[in-house]
């Protein structure tokens, strides 16, 4: 126990400012006022993979690493859809997962807005027009915003999720 | 009368609001511990806020029992507030039935939320539900025996007046069955708690989780009710820890300044037991689900033989 | 587990007895025959007898050019080498063949698919339940047939798969997925329990099918190495350079010995970065804030290091046909190499504590035991594998880029516990460190690219990687005019995924995760 | 008919109840009909502690009486019986000698017989009546020889002239006569280790039978261990107190624990009454330790905590036995597995069983919560007593006492949860329908009555203490307290169940009345249970009786000694492929495998041994229990 204390003091806090402004695309108007008085603070985030090749998951994991600690903002990610405020979904979405990211999306209680995650995400990317895949998030629920990239980086994830609830990054 | 009323006010306003503040708080020291900055430890109000502006989903599959469990819970956490010394030596509600009530109300509350877990008929529910009654009815005897065995050197099982007899009798505390108690009663809070090595908080996994697998079905201003209820248990049974342990600063509510003077000890104490907490939970694993009855086994055993104690080392 | 003393000579008298064509050597540990189909599980049982089973097996289209789907099965021992890869015709008429599935369950896994997208029927499969494609997708719709024509009017009516029922009074079902808790990827488990105990798991994966194989089919060389990368996110540069080798096995070019010794760089930095980051996911697992928290800085600053040298976070790009690409000069590869010891020293440091911790180390130890005589039936492969004694590693035992020059210690440990699969993991990592520091002593300028030759059409070659997770296939057939005809990949997760439901019976449902952090395996991978 | 019959004995009930409230308030009276049978003739006497358990009998039977009218199965020959039975417990506690006690006593035994064995075809009926049949008369031949040794030291049949007497006899034999009595009444009351038949003659008699059996029958015992360890024997050594505080203890943690692992819901419920039992045991075990150190008040206290927990169990028992009758009759099984749902078509019997569930697991604001909290604290008061070794005993019946608190709130969450939440488990739980308006009834008052003695304690306690007094022959002291709390001992502890209500109402209602002033419940949607995103919820998925007792299953191991069997066919090639698996995890009995083969068996041997009346059969044993007895009263 003492030796983890050692290594924590010389660790220190592994945390980093915020450093690229977000690159986020906007889908709706919505999300500027309504979501950032409701979630400015608070932000309960649930990912969906619906079909990605498990790159988006990598970063998005490193989230919630000390690098990036997204907690720090109020954002936190959470088991249940009842539970959150914002699907974090990652594509392209597969006709095996439509139907799921659907039902997700339907047990989330309102207020709520989706981000789609990386290229794939945005329109099915690489993977678009296969027969296996319906194409990208928004062709199976309402997209809010989309944070592009194969993937995005957390510092772009982070930093679009921040400019998707408006919150000022410190 | 009005006296009194005021003393509950005060209460009932200190747990409650206090509450979401602990819980902030071992966040945030938890995660400076692990190397990180960490939410910040006044997290939860802006959570609750938000989550009380939310929509409510309610599964299809559930009955009354469900939605009521959200309100039944703050009440028992509530009256439980009535019942513990916070603020004074003379909580309003003392009279109503010491700490046995207080153990059983806490069981009342586990029994509502077991029944909701269940409700919704999901397996993670269900899950939720046997472990959480199994730790509980294991938990729950260490509580009342621990708690007697200080009860019974103080010769009262008002926990006011227990507080009040070591308060003013420290040589009472100096002694080894004294400690084989608070730790027995330390374990416990952590089990009935949900927090490391029994349960994860942090934990986001339906298969391993306790607390959560039985709120995974809660939503908007439920979950709120929920989270605040497990909150404020967290709140009293630290605060039971810190002030029948440590008895010292609170007096008889003569008036405002004694009653913030008891706050403000409370808040002191509070202050070290998060810490203590904090480091704890960052040092140890959970443990796997079928070592937590070993480990409460042995706080039951530490109680008992503090309770025996008290009759072998008169 | 095979004799060691096993060689082509004696493989190639097996192909002969069994009435093999066209014997020949591809390589000098590889054979190649042709047999007919009816010969096939004779032909297994000679290789079985010499320690070699079915390690691959995929169907092509071939209706166009020979009339006939071809079967194409690699029979080897489980360090893969020597092997034979034997091709069989199945009449598009009669579109069955003799099933290998009693044989070697990794077969019955490649039969089950190959029913599934080609609609070719195993014969004597004992279990034909789907596996690619879900339940509501329409009978006789096999998409990786060559004329098949896309359909889009069938829809998720959620028709059940059908799970093997336990019976016994009070079991029940836990279903998990495919939504997951966590931040991982879609998949679905069904446990049948008591209470806690698990008496039976299934997985019914799948639900990231997408198509991936078939969107190989007509692209370029060039044009296919992004979906090489895409395979399995994680493992970018093992499937990018198992598909590069296919390729220029196909082509007959060999890559400059400097690319070779890059590509074992990037081959390491993969490895290091995942396995720093599966140690922290396995103690977060156990509740251990600590461990994970500082694994993933650790591993957040290796992924940096790769974007330094690459230019990209999970080395994309890097590796193409021909060779790599991208600016790694002499100077930063040493720079890398010290930074990488650095980092991994680190990691080391910190799994010690982590497993110096009781509580921690408790977790581990005998959960999720995959025992070495279930591992070596169900033909585990790689980590895996390793963790649960077998001794295989292609880096060793089949060298390919320049692990020949460096040399390769594998590690293995026979307990096949979560502690055992974290265990191989801290070592590879190190061995991994010691590898990027022997390749940055030995490196030279040089060039790092040759172009490839265009591929004979119709010709097939295999690229065979030891990834991270364990061996990565690709097997490559060559279209008209140097596009891709059929590709089939196969992940290591897909060999393994069945090994997890046997690790976690009598373990409790509350150590799944643990369990199957230790294994993590690809979804995407396996769906293709 | 039906009606008719079952009005008449809720009558019946109603005017003992009546009889019975006068006798506690003191009004004494006695009956002779010396004529009537030989041996001292049938004598009849009211005094307070008969008065409330014959009170408690009325009460109770009145309710069952109302429920068997609109119980379809309760018509039949069953009625005769059912008269019989309930006519014959009133007369127990009236009996004022050896002859009518054992009249009366043999009357309900053979009448519960009767009613224990009402569905013939079923093995398991038949099974249950005869271990009964072999128990209580074992019990009896225990009762018939305490008694007759009595009567022969004393010289009188009287129970009156033996209270009398008792301190002039010598101590062996009031040591021999409690042993002999107390193991008569200890088994009727279903005390570990004599309990066997109990879990399984309670279940096999009809609902409101068995709500009789549970409520009120083994109550009997209790009565009959209270006369012999407080009141006919006068006071006895600490030994006779300390063994009913151990046998409390044992039978409170084991009785639950059986519980925990049982999923025919009857059963269960039965093997609550063990528990229950020995909850009513830890007050009078902790009372007559009391009484020999002079310490009256506190033996008053653990009286009043035994008498208080015996009407509350009697109120709690009989509600959860009606509520599981009026369920056993919607789904046509006992078993839970099958069960589910039953909230949405049964609300009234599922809110009355959740009344009851809450009670029987001690929260409060309910009876079984001022019951324990009695409990408790007549045990914690031991630091009173200066003997090291009976403190002991004392802290084991504290430890037990918490134990079976936390296992039954466990128990009943299983209990309530698995039969009356979620999707129903089969398609009789999904056709369920109410119980009908009589049972309703029956059960609403019950449960009015739980909640009644829990919000009162003011009110009952001084009414228990009354009767307390009357037994222990000291004078009745007022309790500590007001109107609205209950002061026990001084400073040490308080109980007002009426504020926790108040203050538990009103923090349940302000955030609800809050919420729905803001209009909270219009932003409410409903949409299925969150199933992973995929999954089309089916009772499969459902948590399982079984399985919601699986982690007290893996911690009590020791205990419950679970067999596990897993048979897997495999394809005949490869075992990859499986082709069918069944898993089985049961568990064993301590007490069958332990106790009562090997003494079977050894009864097997000797019966070999006296080959002459060996015959194999049960019937005829029974029959020479019977002809020994009939002598030796004959004799006497």
């Amino acid at each position: 126990m003492f030796r983890q204390l050692r290594t924590a003091l010389r660790t220190g806090i592994a945390t980093e400012p915020v450093a690229a402004a977000g690159e986020i695309e906007r889908v709706g108007a919505r999300l500027a006022s309504e979501v950032a008085r409701l979630f400015g603070r608070s932000l309960a985030i649930r990912q969906v993979d619906a079909g990605s090749c498990n790159g988006c998951e990598l970063e998005i994991t490193g989230l919630t690493g000390p690098h990036y600690d997204l907690e720090r903002f109020g954002l936190r990610f959470v088991a249940s859809p009842r539970h959150a405020d914002c699907l974090l979904v990652t594509g392209p979405v597969t006709r095996n997962m439509a139907e799921a990211l659907r039902r997700t999306w339907q047990a989330t209680p309102d207020p709520k807005f989706v981000v789609a995650v990386g290229d794939c995400g945005r329109d099915g990317g690489l993977f678009r027009g296969s027969y296996a895949v319906v194409g990208g998030v928004a062709d199976v629920v309402p997209v809010d915003a989309v944070i592009p990239g194969c993937p995005p980086s957390p510092a772009a994830l982070l930093a679009g999720l921040l400019e998707a609830i408006g919150r000022p990054r410190r | 009368m009005i006296a009194s009323l005021a003393v509950a006010l005060v209460h009932i306003a200190v747990v409650g609001a206090g509450a979401p503040l602990l819980i902030g708080a071992l966040g945030t020291l938890k995660a400076r511990l692990v190397g990180r900055r960490g939410p910040s430890p006044w997290q939860p109000y802006a959570d609750f806020r938000k989550l009380l502006a939310k929509e409510v989903v309610v599964s299809t599959t559930t009955s009354w029992v469900f939605r009521a469990t959200p309100y039944l819970l703050v009440a028992t956490s509530l009256v439980t507030a009535l019942i513990v010394p916070v603020a004074t030596v003379r909580p309003p509600l003392a009279f109503a039935g010491n700490i046995i009530l207080l153990v059983y109300l806490f069981m009342l509350g586990t029994f509502f939320l077991a029944l909701a877990g269940l409700d919704a008929g999901s397996a993670f529910g269900g899950m939720g539900s046997s472990r959480e009654v199994a730790v509980a009815a294991l938990a729950e005897p260490t509580v009342i025996v621990a708690v007697f065995a200080l009860a019974l050197r103080a010769d009262t099982i008002d926990l006011g007046r227990i507080v009040e007899r070591f308060g003013s009798e420290p040589h009472l505390a100096l002694n080894p069955a004294h400690l084989l108690a608070f730790a027995a009663f330390f374990i416990v809070m952590l089990a009935e708690t949900g927090r490391l090595p029994v349960d994860n908080p942090a934990t986001h996994l339906e298969l391993t989780m306790i607390h959560e697998a039985m709120v995974l079905e809660y939503s908007g201003r439920y979950l709120a009710l929920v989270e605040w209820a497990s909150a404020m248990k967290l709140f009293l049974f630290m605060t039971l820890l810190a002030n029948l342990f440590v008895p010292w600063g609170l007096t008889e509510p003569t008036g405002p300044v004694a009653v913030l003077g008891g706050l403000l000890a409370l808040a002191g104490k509070l202050s070290v037991l998060t810490l203590a907490v904090a480091v704890l939970e960052t040092a140890v694993a959970k443990l796997r689900l079928f070592r937590v009855p070993e480990l409460l086994a042995g706080s039951f055993a530490l109680a008992f033989l503090s309770l025996m104690a008290v009759f072998l080392v008169r | 587990m095979l004799p060691a003393t096993t060689t082509v000579e004696q493989l190639r008298r097996a192909a002969l007895e069994a009435g093999a064509a066209g014997v020949a050597e591809s390589s000098p540990s590889a054979i190649r025959c042709r047999v007919p189909a009816s010969e096939v599980p004779a032909l297994a049982d000679r290789l079985a007898a010499l320690g070699a089973r079915c390690q691959f097996l995929a169907a092509a289209d071939t209706r166009v050019t020979g009339g006939d789907f071809t079967l194409a099965y690699v029979f080897a021992s489980a360090q893969l080498t020597p092997s034979v890869t034997v091709l069989v015709s199945v009449p598009a008429a009669a579109a069955r063949f003799a099933s290998l599935a009693t044989r070697s369950f990794a077969a019955s896994r490649f039969e089950r698919e190959i029913h599934d997208l080609f609609g070719l029927v195993p014969e004597g499969h004992p279990d034909l339940r789907r596996l690619a494609l879900h339940q509501y997708w329409p009978q006789g719709y096999h998409p990786l047939r060559r004329d098949v024509v896309s359909r889009t009017d069938f829809v998720d009516t959620g028709e059940a798969f059908p799970f093997r029922r336990v019976e016994g009074e009070g079991i029940f079902e836990i279903t998990v997925g495919p939504v997951h808790a966590g931040i991982i990827e879609p998949g679905h488990f069904r446990f049948s329990v008591e209470g806690e105990t698990i008496v039976n798991l299934e997985t019914r994966l799948g639900f990231v099918h997408k198509g991936t194989e078939k969107l190989f089919e007509g692209l370029a060389l060039d044009a296919a190495r992004p979906l090489a990368e895409r395979i399995s996110g994680d493992t970018s540069v093992g499937h990018v350079l198992a598909y590069c080798q296919a390729i220029e096995a196909l082509a007959g070019c060999a890559v400059p010995p400097r690319a070779a010794r890059l590509r074992v760089v990037l081959l390491e930095l993969e490895r290091i970065y995942n396995h720093v980051g599966d140690v922290g996911m396995i103690v977060n697992d156990t509740g251990f804030a600590f461990g994970h928290a500082h694994c993933f800085r650790l591993r957040e600053e290796l992924l940096r290091l790769n974007e330094r040298l690459t230019g990209h976070r999970l080395l994309r790009g890097a590796v193409v046909p021909g060779g790599v690409t991208g600016p790694i000069t002499t100077a930063r590869l040493a720079a890398a190499a010290t930074r990488v010891e650095t980092l991994v020293a680190e990691f080391a440091a910190i799994v010690r504590l982590c497993l110096d911790n009781t509580t921690v180390l408790e977790r581990l130890q005998g959960t999720g035991r995959l025992t070495e005589q279930t591992a070596t039936e169900m033909q585990v492969v790689g980590l895996v594998g390793r963790a649960s004694g077998i001794d295989a590693d292609l880096r060793r035992d089949a060298p390919f880029a320049a692990y020949g020059e460096t040399g390769v210690h594998v590690s293995v440990y026979g307990t096949g516990d979560v502690w055992a699969r974290t265990m191989v993991r801290l070592d590879e990592a190190r061995e991994a460190a010691r590898l990027v520091r022997e390749v940055a002593r030995l490196d030279t300028p040089g060039i790092v690219h040759v172009p490839v030759p265009p591929l004979a059409p119709g010709a097939h070659a295999f690229g065979l990687v030891e990834a991270w997770r364990g061996p990565v296939w690709h097997w490559v057939v060559a279209g008209e005019s140097s596009t891709l005809g059929r590709v089939k990949v196969v992940d290591p997760s897909f060999r393994n995924w069945p090994a997890l439901e046997h690790a976690v019976l009598k373990n409790i449902v509350p150590d799944f995760p643990l369990c199957n952090k230790s294994f993590n395996l690809s979804y995407s991978g396996n769906d293709l | 008919m039906n009606r008719l019959v079952y009005g008449v004995i809720a009558a019946m009930g109603i005017v003992a109840a009546g009889l019975g409230g006068y006798g506690m308030a003191g009004g004494a009276g006695t009956l002779r009909l010396a004529w009537l049978v030989p041996l001292g003739g049938l004598e009849l006497t009211l005094d307070p502690l008969g008065g409330l358990f014959l009170g408690l009998i009325g009460l109770a039977a009145a309710p069952a009486s109302v429920y068997g009218m609109g119980d379809p199965d309760g018509g039949g020959r069953g009625r005769l019986a059912y008269a019989v039975f309930v006519a014959s417990m009133c007369l127990v506690p009236l009996a004022a000698n050896t002859m009518t006690f054992l009249i009366a006593w043999e009357l309900m035994s053979l009448a519960s017989y009767a009613l224990v064995l009402h569905d013939r075809e079923s093995e398991e009926s038949v099974r249950a009546g005869w271990i009964y049949a072999v128990m209580t008369h074992a019990g009896l031949a225990c009762l018939l020889a305490g008694m007759l040794l009595l009567g022969a030291e004393v010289g009188s049949q009287r129970f009156a002239d033996w209270r009398a007497a008792a301190p002039a006899l010598a101590p062996a034999t009031r040591d021999l006569a409690f042993v002999l009595l107390a193991l008569g009444f200890a088994g009727k009351a279903g005390v570990i280790p004599l309990h066997v038949w109990l879990p399984l003659a309670h279940p096999a008699a009809p609902s409101h039978v068995s709500a009789l059996m549970s409520g009120v029958m083994i109550k009997l015992g209790i009565y009959g261990l209270l006369r012999v360890s407080l009141d006919w024997l006068g006071v006895g050594p600490p030994w006779w107190g300390a063994t009913l505080l151990v046998a409390g203890a044992v039978s409170s943690v084991i009785g639950v624990l059986y519980a925990l692992v049982e999923h025919d819901l009857k059963r269960l419920l039965a093997f609550h009454s063990i528990e229950n039992i020995g909850i009513i045991l830890l007050g009078i075990g902790s009372a007559a330790l009391y009484r020999v150190a002079g310490l009256d008040a506190l033996a008053r206290l653990g009286l009043i905590a035994a008498l208080y927990h015996t009407v509350n169990h009697a109120a709690f028992k009989a509600l959860l036995f009606l509520g599981a009758g009026a369920v056993v009759h919607a789904t046509g099984t006992r078993n839970m597995e099958a069960m589910g749902g039953l909230i949405k078509r049964m609300p009234w019997t599922a809110g009355c069983f959740l009344v009851g569930s809450a009670a029987i697991a001690a929260l409060p604001p309910l009876n079984g919560f001022v019951s324990e909290w009695l409990t408790f604290l007549a045990l914690f008061q031991n630091t009173r007593l200066d003997a090291v070794g009976q403190n002991l005993v004392f802290t084991l019946g504290i430890a037990s006492l918490a134990l079976t608190g936390g296992l039954a709130m466990a128990c009943f969450v299983k209990a309530f949860g698995i039969t009356f939440l979620a999707l129903p488990r089969s398609d009789a739980a999904a056709g369920a329908h109410e119980a009908s308006p009589p049972m309703r009834l029956a059960m609403l008052t019950l449960a009015a009555a739980c909640v009644a003695l829990g919000l009162g304690p003011t009110l009952v306690v001084p009414v228990f203490g009354s009767v307390a007094a009357a037994i222990l022959k000291t004078p009745p002291s007022a309790t500590g307290g007001d109107w609205l709390t209950l002061r026990v001992a001084g400073e040490f502890a308080s109980l007002s169940t009426a504020a926790i209500a108040v203050a538990l109402a009103a923090s349940l209602l302000v955030p609800f009345a809050a919420f729905w002033i803001l209009g909270a419940a219009r932003r409410t949607r409903a949409y299925e249970t969150w199933g992973c995103g995929r999954i089309v919820q089916t009772a499969r998925m459902e948590y399982t009786a079984t399985a919601f007792a699986n982690p007290f299953k893996r911690v009590f191991d020791f205990f419950y000694r679970p067999s596990k069997r897993l048979d897997i066919e495999f394809h005949p090639e490869s075992r990859f492929f499986v082709e069918r698996i069944e898993y089985e995890n049961p568990t064993r009995s301590i007490f069958d495998d332990w106790l009562y083969r090997p003494a079977l068996e050894l009864l097997q041997a000797a019966a070999r041994a006296v080959g002459a009346l060996q015959s194999g059969s049960a019937n005829q044993y029974l029959a020479y229990i019977l002809v020994a007895l009939l002598l030796m009263l004959v004799l006497a």
